[in-house]
C-alpha cells in the first residue's frame, strides 16, 4: 500500500478513503475508460454509480463522512454536456451550499469536492482522483466517530488523556 | 475535629437544580454556607456566529416560562444594534404584549407558587400548600379566575407574538405583524378583566395577609429583612416601566445611587465567579464585590418587584399608584427591606400591567398596520434591557458588518438576585441552626425566603427552569440521618 | 391508587416550556391526574430520586422526558427512568433532536468556560476561576455535575419508544399522545406522534414554482402576507419541517425555523434543506451561485437550528489540541472553483 | 432484510481481474457477508457456463438477489440481467460490482490494494442489492420511420439501406443539396474513378425514393423522447423558391447580378450567385436565394430572378417552415469540417497567393470546377512547373490536432498523380510518415514513386517567398529538414498544396448535446464501444456513421452508414424495445405541495395539481435522472432502482472496513464515567 505518512503522520499505516459519486453517462464511463486504458490512480476512491449528479442528496455525502470516509468526490458531465440537460448544475449548487455548511461544522472544504469528466476523459478522471487523494492525505484522517465518542468531555477540568480513557 | 455537614439538596446531587451546603463548627454554629447552581447551557457562546436578527427566536429558549422577556430584550437590543427606531405602533404593540405576559406570570407566581404560603398558611402541610389549597380556601370561582386569566392572556400573547410559548414576531425595527380591530377588541376585553382581577387579588392579600397579625410579623421580621441596593427600570418621571426607560439604582436608604441607559450597563454591573457554581454573581461595579454581606458597603443588589417599587417614585396608572402608596404606608415608608413584601409588590405590578394594557389597547394607533421600520445602518453593538418579572434583563450583542454575532452577553433576571438569595439563605441558616440542632421548620422558612424572589434558574443559568426542590438532610457525626424533610418551590 | 398505571414526568436540560405546554391541555390534565398514579414530577410534586429507585424496574407505564442530555445528572436520570419505565417518550424538541441547546454542539466546553467565566464583558475574575467538578473548600469538598462537551438527544443515551416533536409541542398532539396511552391504543414503537407531511401542507400562503435569486434577512423586507415566504427570498424551513404546529410562524410573516424537526423518513433534516434550497437557486456559474449564497449567512445555523444534536454529524468536528478536544475551525467561506464553469 | 438470499459471483475475467485481484480469497470473504448464501469465483462469468452457474443457483438455492463482480455494468449488466430473468428472478434484483475497470485494471501496481478495493466494491454492491426492488421494464413500441441527419455519403447510404428495406426515412441536410464533401472531389483514391460518377446515381436514388422524405437546407432544432419514439423539430429554411413550380432551368442564377465567392462548395476558389444551386448534379435540383447576399434583400431593388423566372417560382416572402416529426431511430452522419490552414501562418496560406488548400485543389482539378480542371496558379493561366504537397496540416500536431486525419496521405498521392498527369510538373511530398493502410493503397504509393514524385521525409517548417539564392527568386520556398539524410533543405516551387486535415464540425458539441450523446476530447461523437459497438451511442436509438465519429475515408464511411442502417432495421424488426424503469414517483398522500421540485425537471415531467395541492410525475416524460428525488425536502419522491435506502446501504457497504464498530449509543455507554 502507498505510504501516506509522508503527507501526514496521522495516517500511520492507513490510507485515505474517498467515496465517489459518479454519473452514469460521463464520469463513470471516464472511470471505465481509465480502466480499459490501464491509466493507474490511487486505490483511495470507492465509487457509487448514480444516473446523474442531480441525484446527489447531500445526505449521502454527510453519511459517508460520518461512516468513516475521509472525503467525498462528486463527478459529473461538463456543464452543458449533462445527459439530462442540467442535473450537474443542481449538483454544483448543492455542493456549494453543502461545503459552506460543513465548513461551519469544522469540515475542511477540500474534503468534499466536485469535478467534471466526459466519457472520453479517462486521464482527466485519474488526475482529479490523484489530486483529491493528495489533498485528503495532507488533511489527515477524519474519523468522525471520535467526535461523538467524546470521552474527554465527561470530566471537568480536562484530565490527561490516559486518565480520561477509563473515565 | 468533628465538623458536621448539612446538605440542603434538591432531591440529590443528580437532580442538580441548586444545592445548599452548610458547614458547622465544633459548637454546631454555622461556619460556612454555600449555595450552588450546577447548571449551564452557554447561550452566550453558541449564539456567536448566528445572525443577530435570529436572537429573539433563539434566546427565548433560555426559558420556557418567561420567553416573552427574552424575546423583548432581544428585539430591543436589535433596534439598538441597527440604530433603528420602530414605529410607535410597534412599540405600543410590544408593550401591550409584554403587559399580558406580566399578568400571566405574576398570576402564576402569586397563586400557584408564592401565594399559598400566606393564603393557606406557612405551617400548613406541604400537600395543601399549592393552587388547589388556595382554591379550597378562597373558593372555586377564584381558581377559575386564575386559570382563565392565564388562558386569556396567553391568547393575547399568541395574537401578537405568534405563539404562546417562544413567540417569534420581534424584529429589529418593530414587529412582523400588526393587529386588526377584531383582535384589538378581544384584547381590550381581556385588559378590563385583568384590572378587575388585579384589584380582586390585592383584596385577597389584604383580607388574608394584612388582616392576620402573625403573617404581618413574619413579613416584617428580621429573618426576612436585608438592606441591599435596589434596581429597577423607570421612565423619564422615575415611574415604574417594564418595557423601556433607564435603569435606576437606589441605596439601602432609598437615595438614588445611579441612573443609567442600558447601553452603559457595563460601567455599573460586574460579575463575580465562584468555582462551586456555574452561575455568576452580579454586583455594583462602583462599590465592588464584598462577599455575601448586606449594607451600603456591599455591592450586592436586589432586583424584584419590591426592588422596582423601591427604585421608582411611583406608578403611572391611578389604581396601581393607590396600591403603591398603600404598600409603603403600611410597611413604614421607602425603601422596604422585607423579602416577603415582594409578594405584595408583585400584585401592585400586576395591577399596573393590567391598567397599562388597557391604556395601550384603547390607543387608536394600536391597530396601525405600519409596525416595521426597515434598518439602514450598519450594525456594530446593540444592548437592550427590559424588566423581567424576576429582575432587570439585559441582552448585549456585538456583530460584524453583516450582522453576524461576534459577542453576546446576557445579564438575566434572577442572576441579579443570586447574591441576595445566597445571603438570605445564609442568614436564615445561621439564625435557625444552633448547637448543631436543626429546627424542623427551617426548611420552609428558608424556602419561603427564597421563594419570595421567585427565582428562575432556568433563566439564570440559561439552563434548567427554576424549580428549587429543597431537601434538608441532617447528619450526626456518624453520618446517620437524624432528620430529613423536603419541600418544593417552583421558579418562573 | 397502586393499581393505577404509573406516570412519570421529568426534564433534563430544557427550558421548562414543555412543562408549560403540558399544562396547555387545560382541564384534561385533571383526567390525567385521575387516570394515572403520577409517581414522579419534580416540578409539581414532592417525590425524590430515592422513591423512584424504590419502584420496581418496568413498573412505570409511561415516562414523559423533556430536555436534552448535557450533564451526568441528565444522563443518569434518563438511564434510571428508562429502567423503570415500559414506555419512554421523548417529549419535545430537546429530548427528540437537541433543539436550541443542541446549538452548543457548534462549540466545545473549553470555549464556553473561557468566555463565560473569563472573557465576558461584565466578568471580573483576576484569578481566572472556572467552576470545577470537585472543589475542595475548608472543611470539605463541594461537587458539581460533569458538564459534557456534546449535547445528546434522549435516544442517543437510552432507547425511546415514542417521539413528540415541537418546541414546545402543541397541546393537541400532547392530548393525542395522552389519550392514546389512556385508551391503550399506542402506535408501533419508534413512532413520532404527529403528521407525516410538512408545514407547507398547513400553510395558507400561495406557492409558485421556486426560483431564488437573492435571500433577504427577515428585517430587510416587508413580505407580501399572502405569498410563500421562500418564494419571496425569505428563509423558511417549512418545506422540510414536519407539520403539526398549524404553520404558526408563517401566519405572523415569520419563516419557519424547523422546531418540529424533519419529516417522516428523513434522516438528516439539514441535508434536505441544503438539497432543496440549493436546487432552486437561479444560477448556473460558480460566481453566480456563490453570489446568491453570500446572501444566506450561517447556513448551518439555519439548517440545523433545532436538529444539530440529532443530525448525522451530530456536532462540529473536534481536533486534539494539547491533550484537549477542541472544535475545529474553518475560517474562510468555501467558494466554488471558477474552473467548474466548464 | 437479511432474509434475502444473495449470490455473489467473482469473475476472473481470465487474467484481467485474477491477475491483480486475489479472486479466490475475495469470494471466500464475500461468503461471510450478511445475507450471502453462495459466493463463487469463476473464470469467465459472462460465458454461457458462467451464466448457467447463476441460473442454477437461483433455481436450486432460491437466490433472491444476485451480485456479479466483474467488469463495468456498461459491458455486461444486460447479459447477467438476462441470466436472472431466464431463471425467473426479476432482472432488477441483479447488481453489478465493477472490479475490473474500477479495480484490477487501475491498480495493477498494487495487488493487495486492488484486492481490498474489490472487497469494498463487492460489499457495497451486496448491501445495495439487499435494498433493490423488483421492477418491470417499460415496453416501448418502435416507430418505423427513421431520421438520418446529414446527406453526405455516409448518410446517403444509411438512408438508402433503410428505405430499400421498405421503411420510411427522413433525411435532413443543412446545405441546399445532399452530396457532402464527396460531391466536391474530382477523383477518388486509389482507383482514381470519378467521384461524381459514383456519387450522383446514389444522390438521384435518394431524391426519387418513395420512402425517403428529403429535407435539405434544413436543421434539427430539438429532440425529445426516447428510443422508438423521438419527437424531432426540424427547421426548413426558406429557399425563397416555390419548388412545386421551379424546374431548375437556371434562368434565375444566370441572370442574377450578385456574384459572391463560394466558400462552401468551391472552397473559396470560385464564385456563385445570390440565387444559386451549389453544383449541377445537386439534389434537389432547385436553387435557393441567399438573403445575405441577394441585392433585393439588401436594398429592396433588383428582383432580376423574379422577372426572368419562366414559372414564377420566386417567393421573396417565403418563411422558414418548422416540421415536427416522430421517428423511432436517428442516424447522425453530420460529417467533418476541413482544417482552416490560416491557423498555421508559417505556411502562408491566405498570404502567399500560390499556396492552396487540398480542398481548393480538389475543385481546381475537377472538370466541373472553376478552372474546368486546369491546374494553374492564382493568376488563372500559368501552369506550375514545380509543386510542393505538405502533409499533416492540422493533423498529428500537438498545437492543432493530435490525431491523424487518415485520408490526407492517400489524397496527397492522388494529387501528385494528377499534377504530374496534367502538368508534368515536379512534385515534392513533405511527409512525416506515409500512411497507406487498406486494400491496394500501398500499391498506389509504389506507383507514385515510380512516376517520379519526390518524397521528402520531414514536416515542412515554413513556406516563404523571401529568396536567399537567385534560383529562389519569385518562387515559394519550402523549408524542411529531410530526416532521412538529416539535412535542412530549401525547395523552391511554383505552387504549394496544404493537405488540411479533418476536424469535427464546429458545432459538434451542441449537436451532440441536442441528441443526448457524448463527444470525444477532440469533438468527434462518442460510440458506445470503440471496438464492439462502433456505430451505436450511449443513447439507445441514436446511431452515428461516417466522419462525425472520427476521420475516415469513403469506403469506411459507406460501411458505417450501412452498419447503422442494419442496427436500425434490427430494432424496427423487433418492433418494440425495453426501457429501464428508472423513474421518479411522488407519494401524493404525503406531498405537501411546496413546489420545490416543479421547475427542476428538464423534461417538464412534473405537474402541480392545484386543486389537490400536490405535484405529480408524468412517467412518460420522466427520464429518471433523480434530480427531483434528491431535492424533495419532505422525501416523498422515490427514485426507482436508485432509491434513498439502496444508496445509503451502498455507502455503508463500501465503508465496511472503516465504519464505526457499532451505534453511538453503545460506544457512549462504554464512556459511562467510573
Amino acid at each position: 500500500m502507498a505510504d501516506y505518512k509522508q503527507f501526514n503522520p496521522a495516517w500511520e499505516e492507513k490510507s485515505p478513503v474517498i467515496i465517489g459519486f459518479l454519473c452514469n453517462w460521463c464520469s463513470y464511463r471516464a472511470a471505465d475508460l481509465a480502466g480499459t486504458s490501464r491509466f493507474g490512480y490511487p486505490s483511495t476512491l470507492r465509487d457509487i454509480r448514480i444516473m446523474c449528479t442531480g441525484r446527489l442528496d447531500p445526505t449521502f455525502v454527510i453519511k459517508a463522512l460520518r461512516e468513516g470516509a475521509d472525503g467525498v468526490l462528486v463527478m459529473g458531465c461538463h456543464p452543458g454536456q449533462c445527459h439530462y440537460e442540467e442535473g450537474n448544475f443542481k449538483a454544483m449548487r448543492r455542493v456549494a451550499l453543502l461545503r459552506r455548511t460543513l465548513a461551519q461544522l469544522g469540515v475542511h472544504p477540500d474534503r468534499v469536492q466536485l469535478g467534471w469528466a466526459s466519457a472520453a476523459q479517462g486521464i482527466m478522471f485519474t488526475e482529479i482522483v490523484k489530486e483529491m487523494t493528495e489533498r485528503i492525505a495532507r488533511l489527515g484522517p477524519l474519523t468522525w466517530q471520535d467526535n461523538v465518542d467524546d470521552v474527554a468531555s465527561l470530566h471537568l477540568p480536562p484530565l490527561p488523556q490516559e486518565e480520561i480513557s477509563h473515565g | 475535629m468533628t465538623t458536621k455537614r448539612i446538605t440542603i439538596d434538591p432531591i440529590t446531587r443528580l437532580e442538580g437544580h441548586g444545592k445548599i451546603e452548610i458547614f458547622l463548627d465544633d459548637q454546631g454554629e454555622v461556619k460556612n454556607t454555600y449555595f450552588q447552581i450546577p447548571e449551564l447551557r452557554g447561550f452566550e457562546v453558541f449564539c456567536v456566529g448566528r445572525p443577530a436578527e435570529e436572537m429573539p427566536r433563539i434566546t427565548n429558549r433560555i426559558c420556557g416560562v418567561c420567553p416573552e422577556a427574552h424575546h423583548m430584550a432581544a428585539s430591543k437590543a436589535l433596534d439598538d444594534l441597527y440604530k433603528v427606531d420602530p414605529p410607535s405602533a410597534a412599540k405600543k404593540l410590544r408593550e401591550l404584549f409584554y403587559g399580558a405576559f406580566y399578568v400571566t406570570d405574576h398570576t402564576t407566581h402569586f397563586y400557584a407558587l408564592g401565594g399559598p404560603d400566606f393564603v393557606v398558611g406557612p405551617n400548613a402541610p406541604a400537600a395543601e400548600r399549592n393552587i388547589l389549597g388556595v382554591v379550597a380556601k378562597v373558593g372555586k370561582e377564584a381558581g377559575l379566575k386564575v386559570i382563565n386569566t392565564r388562558k386569556y392572556n396567553h391568547e393575547v400573547i399568541k395574537i401578537i407574538g405568534g405563539r404562546v410559548i417562544h413567540p417569534v414576531s420581534g424584529l429589529p425595527g418593530g414587529m412582523s405583524k400588526a393587529i386588526n380591530e377584531e383582535e384589538r377588541q378581544y384584547i381590550e376585553t381581556v385588559a378590563r378583566q385583568n384590572i378587575e382581577f388585579g384589584l380582586w387579588s390585592l383584596q385577597i392579600f389584604r383580607d388574608i395577609v394584612l388582616a392576620n397579625k402573625a403573617y404581618v410579623d413574619l413579613v416584617v421580621g428580621d429573618t426576612y429583612t436585608q438592606h441591599t441596593y435596589y434596581m429597577g427600570l423607570v421612565d423619564e418621571n422615575n415611574k415604574v416601566n417594564f418595557y423601556d426607560g433607564k435603569i435606576r439604582v437606589v441605596d439601602p436608604d432609598g437615595k438614588e445611587f445611579a441612573k443609567y441607559r442600558a447601553q452603559d450597563y457595563t460601567e455599573h454591573i460586574a460579575e463575580h465567579v465562584e468555582p462551586y457554581a456555574y452561575l455568576k454573581y452580579p454586583y455594583l461595579k462602583k462599590i465592588g464585590w464584598k462577599g455575601f454581606t448586606d449594607g451600603k458597603d456591599s455591592g450586592m443588589y436586589a432586583c424584584t418587584p419590591m426592588s422596582r417599587l423601591n427604585a421608582a417614585d411611583g406608578m403611572t396608572t391611578p389604581k396601581a399608584q393607590e396600591a403603591y402608596e398603600e404598600l409603603f404606608a403600611t410597611l413604614g415608608g421607602k425603601p422596604v427591606h422585607h423579602t416577603l413584601a415582594i409578594h405584595w409588590a408583585r400584585l401592585v405590578e400586576l395591577l399596573y400591567a393590567a391598567e397599562r394594557m388597557l391604556e395601550l389597547v384603547t390607543d387608536e394607533e394600536i391597530t396601525n398596520p405600519n409596525v416595521r421600520t426597515i434598518p439602514t445602518e450598519k450594525p456594530t453593538v446593540g444592548i437592550g434591557t427590559v424588566e423581567a418579572p424576576r429582575g432587570t434583563l439585559t441582552h448585549h450583542y456585538e456583530t460584524d458588518e453583516r450582522g453576524i454575532l461576534t459577542k453576546v452577553n446576557l445579564i438575566v433576571g434572577t442572576t441579579n438576585n443570586y447574591a441576595p438569595i445566597t445571603y438570605t439563605v445564609k442568614k436564615a441558616a445561621s439564625q435557625l441552626i444552633h448547637a448543631g440542632k436543626v429546627d424542623n421548620g427551617i426548611l420552609n422558612m428558608v424556602e419561603m425566603a427564597f421563594r419570595s424572589y421567585d427565582p428562575c434558574f432556568s433563566c439564570a443559568t440559561h439552563s434548567l427552569p427554576g424549580q428549587m426542590p429543597l431537601e434538608v438532610v441532617v447528619y450526626d457525626t456518624e453520618g446517620a440521618v437524624v432528620d430529613h424533610q423536603e419541600q418544593y418551590t417552583k421558579g418562573c | 391508587m397502586a393499581d393505577k398505571p404509573k406516570l412519570a414526568i421529568y426534564w433534563g436540560s430544557s427550558c421548562g416550556g414543555c412543562e408549560i405546554a403540558l399544562l396547555g391541555i387545560h382541564e384534561v390534565i385533571l383526567d390525567v391526574a385521575d387516570f394515572f398514579d403520577i409517581v414522579f414530577w419534580p416540578c409539581a410534586m414532592d417525590f425524590k430520586k430515592t422513591d423512584l429507585e424504590a419502584i420496581p424496574d418496568g413498573d412505570i407505564l409511561v415516562t414523559l422526558y423533556n430536555g436534552a442530555i448535557r450533564t451526568d445528572d441528565n444522563y443518569e436520570m434518563a438511564e434510571l427512568l428508562r429502567r423503570k419505565s415500559k414506555v419512554m417518550v421523548a417529549f419535545g424538541s430537546c429530548a427528540m433532536e437537541g433543539c436550541i441547546p443542541g446549538l452548543a454542539n457548534f462549540v466545545d466546553r473549553e470555549q464556553m468556560m473561557q468566555y463565560i467565566y473569563k472573557d465576558a464583558p461584565t466578568v471580573v475574575n483576576p484569578e481566572g476561576i472556572i467552576p470545577l467538578e470537585s472543589i475542595p473548600v475548608e472543611d470539605g469538598v463541594l461537587t458539581l455535575p460533569a458538564f459534557w462537551n456534546t449535547v445528546k438527544t434522549l435516544d442517543q443515551v437510552v432507547s425511546v419508544e415514542y417521539y413528540l416533536p415541537g418546541c414546545p409541542p402543541e397541546a393537541k398532539w400532547i392530548l393525542a399522545l395522552v389519550q392514546a396511552v389512556m385508551q391503550g391504543e399506542l402506535p408501533p414503537p419508534g413512532s413520532v406522534v404527529g403528521m407525516n407531511v410538512t408545514v407547507c401542507d398547513e400553510c395558507p400562503r400561495t406557492r409558485e414554482e421556486k426560483k431564488i435569486r437573492h435571500f433577504y434577512r427577515p428585517y430587510e423586507i416587508i413580505p407580501d402576507p399572502t405569498r410563500c415566504l421562500l418564494d419571496q427570498g425569505l428563509f423558511c424551513a417549512g418545506i422540510a419541517t414536519r407539520a403539526g404546529c398549524g404553520a404558526l410562524c408563517p401566519s405572523v410573516n415569520m419563516g419557519c425555523r424547523g422546531c418540529y424537526g424533519p419529516n417522516e423518513g428523513v434522516v438528516d433534516g439539514g441535508a434536505k434543506l441544503i438539497s432543496a434550497i440549493a436546487s432552486v437557486l437561479d444560477a448556473e456559474t460558480p460566481e453566480e451561485i456563490d453570489a446568491i449564497l453570500d446572501t444566506l449567512p450561517d447556513p448551518a445555523g439555519y439548517f440545523y437550528r433545532f436538529g444539530l444534536a440529532s443530525s448525522i454529524l451530530h456536532r462540529t468536528h473536534l481536533e486534539i489540541e494539547n491533550g484537549r478536544k477542541v472544535a475545529a475551525h474553518v475560517e474562510a467561506i468555501p467558494r466554488l472553483d471558477p474552473k467548474l464553469k466548464d | 432484510m437479511s432474509e434475502e438470499k444473495i449470490g455473489v459471483y467473482v469473475c476472473h475475467c481470465g487474467h484481467n481481474i485474477a491477475g491483480t485481484v486475489n479472486v479466490e480469497d475475495v469470494a471466500v470473504w464475500a461468503s461471510d457477508l450478511p445475507g450471502v448464501t453462495v459466493a463463487r469465483d469463476y473464470k469467465f462469468m459472462c460465458s454461457s457456463l458462467g451464466q448457467e452457474l447463476i441460473e442454477e443457483d437461483i433455481k436450486k438455492q432460491g437466490l433472491t438477489r444476485v451480485v456479479v463482480a466483474a467488469c463495468s455494468p456498461h459491458m455486461h449488466e444486460p447479459t447477467f440481467r438476462g441470466a436472472c430473468s431466464r431463471a425467473g428472478l426479476n432482472p432488477y434484483l441483479f447488481e453489478m460490482a465493477n472490479i475490473r475497470e474500477h479495480a484490477s485494471w487501475v491498480h495493477q501496481d498494487d495487488k493487495p490494494a486492488a484486492t481490498e478495493k474489490a472487497k469494498s466494491i463487492i460489499s457495497g454492491a451486496v448491501s445495495r442489492a439487499r435494498e433493490l426492488e423488483p421492477l418491470e421494464a417499460f415496453q416501448a413500441p418502435i416507430h418505423q420511420t427513421t431520421m438520418v441527419v446529414g446527406g453526405g455519403i455516409a448518410g446517403i447510404n444509411a438512408a438508402l439501406e433503410i428505405a430499400n428495406a421498405g421503411f420510411k426515412v427522413i433525411l435532413v441536410e443543412r446545405e441546399p443539396s445532399i452530396g457532402g464533401h464527396m460531391a466536391q472531389f474530382d477523383k477518388t483514391f486509389p482507383t482514381l474513378d470519378c467521384s461524381a460518377c459514383i456519387l450522383t446515381p446514389k444522390m438521384f436514388d435518394v431524391g426519387n425514393h418513395p420512402n425517403i422524405e428529403l429535407l435539405t437546407y434544413s436543421e434539427v432544432e430539438k429532440v425529445d423522447g426516447y428510443v422508438g419514439n423521438f419527437t424531432v423539430r426540424v427547421r426548413k429554411k426558406a429557399r425563397k423558391i416555390d419548388v412545386d413550380l421551379c424546374t431548375g432551368c437556371g434562368d434565375c442564377w444566370e441572370r442574377c447580378p450578385a456574384k459572391v465567392v463560394d466558400y462552401v462548395y468551391e472552397a473559396g476558389l470560385g464564385y456563385r450567385t445570390a440565387v444559386y444551386r451549389p453544383f449541377p448534379q445537386a439534389v434537389p435540383k432547385y436553387p435557393v436565394i441567399d438573403p445575405d447576399t441577394c441585392i433585393y434583400f439588401k436594398n429592396g431593388r433588383c428582383k432580376a430572378c423574379e422577372k426572368f423566372c419562366p414559372t414564377n417560382a420566386i417567393r421573396f416572402d417565403q418563411e422558414d417552415e418548422v416540421i415536427v416529426a416522430t421517428v423511432g431511430n436517428i442516424v447522425l452522419a453530420t460529417g467533418y469540417d476541413v482544417f482552416d490552414a490560416r491557423r498555421l501562418p508559417q505556411y502562408g496560406y491566405g498570404r502567399l497567393a500560390n499556396v492552396f488548400t487540398s480542398m481548393e485543389f480538389e475543385r481546381m482539378t475537377n472538370a466541373s470546377g472553376p478552372t474546368n480542371g486546369k491546374i494553374v496558379l492564382r493568376d488563372g493561366v500559368t501552369q506550375p512547373e514545380s509543386v510542393a504537397i505538405l502533409h499533416c496540416i492540422g493533423s498529428r500536431d500537438k498545437n492543432t490536432n493530435e490525431y491523424c486525419s487518415a485520408t490526407c496521405c492517400m489524397a496527397a498521392l492522388k494529387f501528385a498523380h494528377l499534377v504530374k498527369e496534367k502538368t508534368g510538373a515536379e512534385v515534392y511530398n513533405f511527409y512525416i510518415d506515409m500512411r497507406t493502410a487498406f486494400k491496394d493503397y500501398e500499391k498506389f504509393y509504389n506507383r507514385l514513386m515510380e512516376e517520379g514524385t519526390h518524397f521528402i521525409r520531414g514536416r515542412a517548417a515554413e513556406v516563404t517567398d523571401a529568396a536567399r539564392k537567385p534560383d529562389e527568386a519569385g518562387k515559394l520556398v519550402v523549408q524542411a529538414e529531410d530526416t532521412l539524410i538529416g539535412k535542412q533543405r530549401r525547395i523552391p516551387v511554383d505552387m504549394v498544396i496544404l493537405m488540411a486535415g479533418m476536424e469535427p464540425r464546429h458545432d459538434s458539441q451542441e449537436v451532440a448535446h441536442r441528441f443526448g450523446i457524448g463527444c470525444s476530447d477532440a469533438g468527434f461523437f462518442t460510440e458506445s464501444h470503440a471496438k464492439m459497438d462502433p456505430v451505436a451511442t450511449m443513447s439507445p436509438g441514436i446511431f452515428i456513421a461516417g466522419t462525425c465519429q472520427g476521420p475516415k475515408d469513403i469506403p469506411a464511411s459507406v460501411s458505417q452508414g450501412e452498419a447503422a442502417a442494419a442496427r436500425v432495421l434490427s430494432l424496427i424488426g423487433r418492433g418494440q424495445v425495453e426501457i429501464e424503469p428508472v423513474r421518479a414517483r411522488i407519494d401524493e398522500d404525503r406531498c405537501s405541495g411546496c413546489r420545490i421540485c416543479n421547475n427542476l425537471c428538464p423534461y417538464h415531467a412534473i405537474d402541480f395539481i392545484g386543486e389537490l395541492g400536490v405535484s405529480r410525475v408524468n412517467p412518460a416524460l420522466c427520464k429518471g435522472c433523480g434530480t427531483c428525488v434528491a431535492a424533495c425536502p419532505s422525501q416523498v419522491i422515490e427514485g426507482q432502482h436508485y432509491t434513498f435506502d439502496s444508496i445509503m446501504a451502498q455507502i455503508e457497504g463500501l465503508l465496511w472496513d472503516v465504519r464505526p464498530s457499532g451505534k453511538e449509543k453503545v460506544t457512549f455507554l462504554e464512556m459511562e464515567p467510573a
